[in-house]
């Protein structure tokens, strides 16, 4: 499987965030976007996520299953977990596992991830950090082979890095790929994609 | 003891007294039950309420 | 005992336990004798039998105030003297206080229905009951609009006092409001001049009733303390949880002395 | 299947938690109906006529009320982002979602109504003709209002701008709904014309609204 960009421009808000970006992931590859704030990490993950249009260029994903497009085998972990404080952990959990089609077994994801105990607590009581926690057993939960990962490690504490970059390795050696901006080290072996940031650039 | 020709208004009144009351007695008593059942649970997981401030204070 | 030993939810809770056997046994005898005196009371001449539904109506309508009061002095408890069962006294008595004001409004329709022939005239003191019940149903949507109550509580007190303020005003413009339209309400056999075969049964079923809202609203605020604790357990165990996925899969205990230990 | 059941679950779930708007909306429906005769006065007979248009008119405004946060929730959470890119179509998820919506805040209109309608002297054929018409009529409320919903989330502006852009797509609901119950109470009209224009009117809300809905979210979004 290997995802590709080629010469994607991306415009927001009337702003060139970048152009003519080329990129490139294989199964079992993780890539680190890095550079400023304004450089277009986000976007970048949100083009892939089929959350923007690119203004040019294209996105593709080789060797996944042909009838479903990017978006549809992506995970996309943004800056915000998708939960709903009124809910209960695992009822949190359950929602995206049914919706976005699985059957795994939440409790045991949840264990993982160090959450089993608060399961039946509503989601409004978790820290920042649990919240990501509970993003994360989304990502076990449901079976996906691309992540797109948005400062993923930015909440979670030594422990939880530790955790989460076993999650990483684990997907990897699956047959998974990762795309990750960030800007600490992500704690698993990455092939670095830069960004700089453009100053001035009219669209 | 007649009830003259709006016996079913009179009737209706005390019945609809009696039974918002009683809904009201029930609905605190199975609130009492739950918050206590869930309270044994939570002591029960090995989260007991520290002495003093804690749990009483708020 | 006083307000300020009061003030310890703990001692609240086993105050309560006390209470609450001899005031149910103390509101269900005076609801009997209550019952008993109203079914001897004889038929109005105007209003013939249905002059007893005035023994429940007059009661509830009565209570539909008094809750506010009791709110209203619980809010000036939560704003100014800080006290801290306050708010949970506020909030136990919305839900009752909405109940009684329903029943005085359902009661005076099945009363003024044999005279109005309508189950619904929009007659000066029902309507102004309406609004107060309105006003009940939005500070009970106000407290559950929001998750955690200590944050409510100043909003509910504060609306809570505009609304006492409002209530006399209220019923001044519905008055007013009335009487350009039509005339007299049905509601006036509870005047000064009442009968004593009525008075006495009514002065019992009124007090039956507020002794029922009492022992309701002491259980009511013991489960509101409980509902609360459950809540700061649950907080409580949501961190400890953070506590305990530090090392993984390591055990609580281990993780419990590495916390105590680490500070 | 199991993902739109999911989905209808959470919402509905969500809206009767502490904290969820469903109850608020009926609130706002008594309020506003009860309102009404402080303005008109208590002359019952008038009342009476006015009475459908009064309950249609309130249902109006307490659907509005509620669908703002249709999917402005969902979008300020990051849950609208995981739906979007979900396997599950996107109309079919808005159909849902309004399902969902309609289920917590609209139903309970329709149940509120009969009671409504003893304050405003309807008798019971009036006011099961209204409830009748409002049971078939909200839905289609609903579902238009949803275009609206939509369309706010991306432009990030809630509140009035939805009011102002679901309200005159409501226009024919309102219109035949009122014909049908006021069909019932004074005629001439037979009830069945314009309440099978109605029952039109929602079957064609039902396809236009999510589509509609999914449209403007899929390029509206960033």
């Amino acid at each position: 499987m290997r995802l590709s960009g080629r010469g994607v421009r991306c415009v927001r808000g009337g702003r060139e965030v970048f152009s003519s970006l080329d990129f490139e992931a294989a199964s079992g590859e993780a890539v680190a976007v890095t550079g400023p704030n304004g450089a277009g990490k986000t976007s970048l993950l949100r083009l892939i996520a089929g959350l923007l249009a690119p203004a040019g260029g294209s996105i593709d994903l080789e060797g996944g299953e042909a009838e479903l497009t990017l978006p549809e085998q992506a995970h996309y972990l943004g800056h915000r977990d998708a939960l709903k404080p009124a809910l209960s952990v695992l009822e949190n959990l359950s929602f995206w596992r049914d919706f976005l089609g699985s059957s795994g077994d939440a409790g045991q994801n949840l264990a993982r991830v160090g959450l089993d105990h608060a399961m039946h607590l509503p989601a409004a009581f978790l820290s920042a950090g649990q919240r990501r926690r509970l993003s994360i057993a989304r990502l076990l939960s449901v079976r996906r082979p691309v992540w797109l990962l948005d400062e993923p490690t930015s909440a979670l504490d030594a422990a939880g890095q530790a955790m989460f970059a076993g999650v990483m390795r684990e997907h990897l050696a699956a047959g998974g790929l990762i795309v990750a901006a960030t800007h600490a080290p992500l704690g698993i072996e990455a092939r670095e994609l830069r960004m700089e940031l453009r100053i001035g650039g009219a669209a | 003891m007649s009830l003259g020709p709006y016996a079913s208004f009179i009737a209706t009144s005390y019945a609809l007294v009696t039974a918002v009351v009683l809904i009201l007695i029930g609905w605190i008593a199975l609130d009492y039950r739950n918050q206590k059942a869930r309270l044994r649970e939570l002591e029960a997981s090995g989260i007991a309420r520290r002495s003093g401030r804690g749990a009483t204070d708020f | 005992m006083t307000l300020i030993d009061l003030a310890n939810p703990t001692r609240f809770l086993a105050l309560t336990a006390r209470v609450l056997p001899w005031l149910i046994a103390a509101t269900a005898i005076l609801l009997a004798a209550g019952l008993y005196r109203s079914a001897l009371a004889p038929d109005d001449y105007q209003q013939g039998a249905t002059v007893k539904i005035m023994f429940i109506h007059v009661p509830n309508a009565w209570l539909s105030m008094f809750v506010w009061g009791v709110m209203s002095i619980a809010s000036l408890g939560t704003l100014v003297w800080r006290h801290p069962l306050a708010d949970v006294a506020a909030k136990a008595a919305a839900p009752i206080g909405a109940a009684f004001t329903f029943l005085a409004l359902v009661t005076g329709s099945l009363w003024g229905r044999p005279m109005w022939g309508t189950y619904w005239e929009w007659d000066a003191r029902l309507t102004s009951v309406l609004v107060l019940f309105l006003m009940y149903l939005g500070l009970i949507a106000l407290w559950r609009a929001v998750e955690d109550p200590s944050r409510a509580a100043r909003a509910a007190a504060v609306l809570t006092l505009v609304g006492a303020i409002n209530i006399p005003i209220i019923k001044f413009s519905v008055d007013w409001w009335n009487t350009l339209h039509q005339g007299a309400s049905v509601f006036r056999a509870d005047g000064p001049t009442m009968d004593r075969a009525y008075l006495i049964p009514l002065l019992i079923m009124a007090v039956a009733f507020t002794l029922l809202f009492v022992t309701l609203h002491l259980a009511a605020m013991r489960n509101e303390i409980l509902r609360r604790r459950v809540r700061s357990l649950q907080m409580m165990q949501a961190s400890r949880v953070a506590f305990s996925s530090e090392t993984g899969a390591g055990s609580r205990e281990a993780t419990a002395s590495k916390q105590t230990g680490a500070a | 299947m199991t993902a739109l059941a999911a989905l209808i679950r959470r919402d509905v779930r969500i809206a009767l938690r502490v904290g969820g708007g469903a109850l608020i909306g009926v609130l706002f429906f008594l309020t506003v109906v009860v309102l009404m005769p402080f303005a008109i006065g208590p002359d019952i007979p008038l009342l009476t006529r006015l009475g459908p248009a009064i309950l249609w008119l309130g249902a109006l405004l307490a659907s509005l009320l509620t669908l703002d946060r249709l999917f402005m929730a969902d979008h300020e959470d990051g849950s609208l982002d995981l739906i979007v890119m979900g396997r599950t179509p996107l109309e079919l998820a808005c159909a849902a979602k309004a399902l969902a919506h309609w289920l917590a805040a609209g139903l309970p209109l329709v149940v509120a109504t009969p009671v409504l309608g003893l304050l405003l002297n309807l008798d019971a054929t009036a006011t099961s003709a209204v409830a009748l018409t409002l049971l078939v009529g909200t839905p289609a409320l609903t579902f238009t209002g949803m275009i609206g919903a939509a369309l706010a989330v991306t432009l990030h502006r809630g509140g009035l701008l939805l009011a102002v852009l679901v309200l005159p797509l409501s226009v024919p609901v309102l219109i035949f709904g009122v014909a049908a119950s006021q069909a019932v109470i004074v005629g001439p009209t037979p009830f069945g014309t314009p309440f099978s224009i109605l029952c039109a009117i929602s079957l064609v809300s039902f396809v236009v609204g999510p589509f509609a809905a999914a449209a403007s979210l899929k390029h509206g979004l960033d």
